[in-house]
């Protein structure tokens, strides 16, 4: 029997899945809707420098890293059984495709998170 | 009875369309759709990110973008989406556990699905409230 | 056709079939067993015993108290000496079934549980809540997955025997998926097939309860002993049968007429006290509770039911907590079947056929008259029951004598000197063109559902709980009347794949021979003594006449022929049987008659 | 309870192997009264109307685990499924879904018969225990840990609802992992170590999506979604832990 590697995807799942259950509606709802519209939230709060300053601190720095990288990975596992279910059974294509597009998202989420500084 | 050979012809049913046959499989669906709402959120903070990265000028294009109403209608429906997700994975979560035994009695899974709702709630209100003081 | 060399083949996986089969592979793994079942082994009656299982746990219980419990139970129709062996090996079963997982129910301090049950003197009632049978069962199946020399045939219907120079050399089944036939050789057969029931409307038994086996080792000229004795459980669901288990009295239940009144203590069973009481009132053993039901219903004082008169089974006193706990499955059948919440609301329940005390003659080693030949469980009649069985005594049974048969037939089948397999192959082939024939030229005009429900109320008006001379007589009239008409069955289905009419049509032909000789005995059987109960002025047991067995032996299409077999008695004169204060008085006069025995050399330890 | 002579129609998927190349719905008219089940409405057809139709059934009281099918694309047991909460509209009934169908309302079950060998489905004790060292001790409260999972009688209805199962067979299952989690979780077992291989295989948990019908759908309340999910949770914790902790690895 060979042992599966789901463990490694899984876990990614899981905590994305959790993270996103916790906290991403409150997300969606701050940059999304109160701040944009300035309705609960000034819309101040989003100006450039405000959001670099976040950025530039290390603590929003891996905030921001972690919430796309997991939410990626949360949502591609998702997506790719998913896939299977509605019966397209691509295999290892339709994995290198979902996982690959999570993993390039998360090495472009940490070069830009570097950039900024 | 007369004939030989092996008379046995197991009928294997095709899956096509299981999902459309039952509620339940309807919901199991629909909660596995919100996938799409988290990649996409995560899509946006992306874009933001590197928009940012690349200077005030193109942070401030996006931003226009942000502020458009049609985009904080895209939101709206996002928020939808997520708190379907935070709804039902707390739902599925009593599943998942292994069993919680306080007082001498497993905790319910009604219990373990309120619990979640509640930190859900409550970590909420925390973001919330760092995220206004941040602002002003 | 297919064939297998077996060394032991095991007709019937159930309870008896499965410790049988782990028997011989303990004992020798070398040996190859065939373990045919006409349905999947977890699928077997055994899995619907609900209350428990006995053996002797307690300091204040001894061997003794369960042997005299047993025999006295039996209204002393049992062998003495098997029942010597029985009560001394259970409790040693039962360790060996929680060594192998079965999850018992358990004291606080970790040691196992008992509870009290009909019939007994002291709690030693082993339960696993109230789906003991089911662990049991699934415990024995799933532990028999780890001996390799275990081939099992599931969904294998055996057809017959093949005996051959005088022993019993084999089987041939069908498969019942494929519709091919199986010739499986063996040097020895053990048969654990259940028991009957199914020969009567109203019974607990699932549809597969047959008496296949019976019928099987019947034909081949094997007696089948003390058939008249048929088991009615007081407490089951009116119109399908379903049980209630006795231990919803065990637990403190109460049966209630149509005032409310717990009118067992009208029958010799009281007094009446608000806790359970062993071997008293609701306590009693089940053919008194069967008989005190219809003498209720005679003086007009049971529940007229949309299936009949009713009483009353009382468990709201208990509370949901307690039930729910202890009785969990009986809270979902009664609240699922009949719409009603125990803890709210008495239970309606009237009596059903149960058990066949009887079966295939076996000596206490399950040997059968017919070398190689060996049986254990509810087909068999190895002695331990006698006229009436208690309750948690068979579930036992399956352990102590399914070891014993395995191992017995083990050892016939490494001392048997091989077969002549072309000689055996070609009695198979004649078998499989017998039953092949019953479905191709099946032109009559009989029905299989209408034979099958003539045979039940026949069987109903001559065998119930009361029985009448010329009622028997008109009910072995119809029984070889329906045997004749089972010449002309029509079998709709003539496929291969999957043909339960097919399969239904044989198990007819062995209900209606097995239901013949239940009546038969019955007929024959001038007395009262525990199930067996007339009213045509043989209403008291006879002793001097009838301390015997009824033996029934195969005659072709004819009636069958009765004779009769001496009973081992060892140390329990037949006495009194009585229950509640009168059971008390008993004992002590027992106690005394036993140490007048002891003292002229009747017994030994 | 008897209401006199209601009617009911029962639509049954039919399939006979030797004169039908797929499965056709066939209706019947069945009398019932209130407490009739579906199994007696089956039984009546099969007595009275049509000697030819094929289901496997036995104890009548939801303990044997034969009669699971669908009922109305459904999961259940035919045997504690009641006509009246159909009445009156038509009743379909169908073989379990994800099995390949023998015949009729047969299905075949090898496939589940394999999975329950290999999971090694009995006590694998430390070391042998001999009789006359009496019972293991085990606590009401140990007995409880796994008391749940040992109800399963393997009537297949979670297989039925698994949509895992049924897209690749392969996936060991829900009825079978719920078991093998009993005997885990057994004090007198000392077997786990053989069984976690399954747990962790391409085969296993991991296949779950936790889709959570098979424990809707079971008849006895033993929730396998739950023996699967935790054990994902171990087979993951195994997974990145097994380095750091030699014992339990997988070869």
């Amino acid at each position: 029997m060979k042992r599966s590697n789901a463990p490694i995807f899984w876990a990614l799942f899981g905590a994305g899945g959790m993270l996103s259950a916790l906290i991403g509606a409150v997300l969606v709802f701050i940059t999304g809707i109160a701040a944009p519209s300035g309705t609960f939230l000034p819309r101040e709060m989003l100006s450039y420098s405000n959001v670099l300053a976040f950025s530039q601190h290390w603590a929003g720095k891996g905030f921001l890293f972690i919430i796309i990288a997991l939410f990626l990975w949360h949502s591609v596992h998702r997506i790719f059984h998913t896939l299977h279910d509605i019966g397209i059974h691509a295999g290892t294509g339709a994995k290198l495709i979902c996982y690959g597009s999570a993993l390039t998202g998360t090495l472009a989420a940490a070069y830009a998170l570097l950039r900024i500084g | 009875m007369s004939a030989r050979g092996p008379a046995r012809r197991p009928f294997v049913r095709s899956m096509e369309g299981w999902w459309r046959k039952n509620p339940y499989f309807i919901e199991y669906m629909v909660h596995e759709g919100t996938a799409l709402f988290v990649a996409a959120y995560a899509l946006i903070l992306l874009i933001s990110i590197t928009c940012l990265a690349r200077g005030e000028a193109a942070w401030n294009q996006w931003l226009a973008v942000l502020t458009n109403p049609l985009c904080i209608f895209v939101h709206v429906l996002l928020l939808v989406g997520f708190l379907y997700h935070t709804w039902t994975w707390f739902n599925i979560m009593p599943r998942t556990l292994p069993p919680i035994i306080m007082n001498g009695a497993r905790v319910t899974a009604a219990t373990i699905t309120r619990t979640g709702l509640a930190a859900a709630l409550i970590a909420s209100l925390i973001i919330f409230i760092i995220a206004a003081s941040l602002a002003s | 056709m297919e064939s297998f060399k077996a060394d032991v083949a095991i007709i019937g996986a159930g309870g008896a079939g499965l410790r049988a089969a782990i028997a011989v592979a303990e004992s020798d793994p070398a040996l190859k067993i065939a373990l045919i079942s006409k349905v999947y082994p977890m699928r077997s009656h055994t899995v619907a015993a609900e209350g428990g299982a006995a053996g002797v746990v307690l300091s204040h219980d001894s061997l003794e108290h369960h042997f005299h419990d047993t025999v006295a139970g039996g209204d002393w129709l049992c062998e003495q000496d098997v029942v010597d062996y029985f009560v001394a090996h259970c409790a040693e079963e039962m360790v060996q079934m929680e060594h192998w997982g079965c999850p018992w129910s358990r004291k606080p301090d970790g040691h196992i549980n008992v509870r009290p049950f009909g019939g007994m003197k002291i709690e030693r009632t082993w339960f696993a809540a109230d789906k003991t049978g089911f662990h049991m069962l699934h415990t024995l199946f799933q532990t028999s997955l780890q001996y390799p020399s275990i081939k099992r045939f599931d969904e294998h219907f055996c057809v017959d025997l093949l005996v051959e120079d005088a022993r019993v050399q084999g089987a041939v089944t069908i498969g019942i998926a494929s519709g091919e036939f199986t010739f499986i050789e063996a040097r020895s057969v053990i048969i654990a097939t259940g028991g009957a029931g199914r020969v009567f409307r109203e019974n607990t038994n699932g549809g597969i309860v047959t008496g296949d086996g019976m019928a099987l080792a019947y034909r081949h000229g094997v007696p089948l002993r003390d058939m008249e004795f048929v088991q009615y459980h007081p407490t089951c669901m009116p119109g399908t049968g379903l049980l209630f288990t006795e231990a919803c009295r065990g637990e403190g239940g109460f049966l209630l007429n149509k005032d409310g009144y717990r009118y067992l203590q009208d029958y010799g069973l009281g007094p009446a006290q608000p806790k359970p009481v062993n071997k008293a009132m609701e306590l009693g053993p089940r053919d008194r509770l069967s008989q005190a039901f219809w003498h209720e219903q005679q003086k007009g004082r049971t529940i007229e039911g949309p299936h009949g008169p009713v009483v009353h089974l009382d468990l709201r006193h208990l509370g949901e907590k307690y039930l729910r706990e202890r009785l969990p499955q009986i809270y979902e059948l009664a609240e699922q079947f009949l719409g009603v919440d125990p803890a709210q609301t008495p239970i309606p329940v009237r009596p059903a056929v149960h058990y066949t005390m009887g079966g295939i003659l076996v000596d206490g080693n399950c040997a059968s008259p017919l070398a190689g030949l060996y049986a254990a469980g509810e087909c068999s009649s190895v002695g331990i029951h006698g006229a009436n069985r208690l309750g948690s005594n068979s579930l036992s049974e399956l352990c102590v004598f399914g070891k014993v048969a395995g191992e017995e037939a083990a050892k016939f089948a490494k001392a048997a000197a091989p077969g002549n397999s072309e000689v055996l192959r070609k009695q198979a082939e004649a078998t499989q063109q017998r039953a092949t024939h019953l479905v191709q030229n099946s032109k009559g005009g009989e029905r299989i559902s209408v034979l099958r429900r003539e045979m039940a109320q026949t069987m109903e008006q001559g065998c119930g709980i009361y029985r009448m001379g010329d009622e028997m007589q008109r009910t072995c009239d119809k029984l070889a009347e329906l045997r004749q008409r089972f010449v002309h069955i029509n079998v709709q289905d003539k496929s291969r794949v999957f043909n339960t009419d097919w399969l239904l049509a044989i198990e007819l032909g062995y209900q209606l021979e097995v239901a013949q000789a239940m009546a038969v005995s019955a007929l024959n059987r001038r007395e009262s003594r525990g199930a067996h109960q007339r009213l045509d002025g043989f209403t008291e047991r006879d002793d001097a006449n009838y301390l015997k067995h009824t033996l029934v032996t195969y005659s072709g299409a004819d009636t069958p022929v009765v004779s009769y077999g001496p009973v081992k008695i060892t140390h329990s004169q037949p006495a009194v049987r009585a229950y509640g204060a009168a059971g008390e008085k008993a004992d002590a006069d027992r106690a005394a008659l036993d140490e007048k025995a002891a003292a002229t050399g009747g017994r030994s330890a | 309870m008897n209401t006199g002579n209601k009617v009911i129609t029962i639509e049954v998927l039919r399939y006979r192997p030797e004169q039908d190349t797929a499965p056709v719905a066939q209706e019947y008219i069945v009398p019932f009264t209130d407490d009739m089940s579906v199994l007696q409405g089956l039984q009546y057809i099969k007595d009275e109307l049509d000697g030819t139709l094929s289901f496997r059934w036995s104890c009548r009281m939801a303990i044997c685990g034969s009669c699971g099918m669908m009922i109305d694309s459904v999961p259940k047991l035919a045997c504690q499924t009641f006509l009246r909460d159909f009445y009156p509209n038509t009743v379909r009934v169908e073989a379990l879904a994800h099995f390949p169908i023998e015949r009729d309302l047969v299905i075949v079950m090898d496939d589940f018969m394999e999975k329950l060998d290999s999971i090694k489905p009995y006590i694998i004790p430390e070391k042998p225990r001999a009789l006359s060292e009496g019972e293991y001790l085990q606590t009401p409260a140990e007995r409880d840990l796994y008391e749940q999972f040992s109800s399963c009688i393997n009537c297949l209805l979670c297989y039925a609802a698994c949509p895992q199962y049924g897209l690749n067979s392969n996936f060991i299952g829900p009825g079978a992992m719920a078991l093998l989690h009993r005997y885990n979780l057994d004090n007198r077992d000392s077997g786990k170590e053989q069984r976690m291989p399954l747990v962790h295989a391409e085969e296993g948990v991991f296949n779950c999506t936790a889709v959570g019908y098979c424990s809707e759908v079971c008849p006895k309340k033993v929730d396998p979604a739950n023996a699967v999910n935790i054990n994902k949770t171990e087979s993951a914790s195994d997974y990145f832990l097994r380095f750091v902790t030699p014992k339990g690895a997988c070869k």
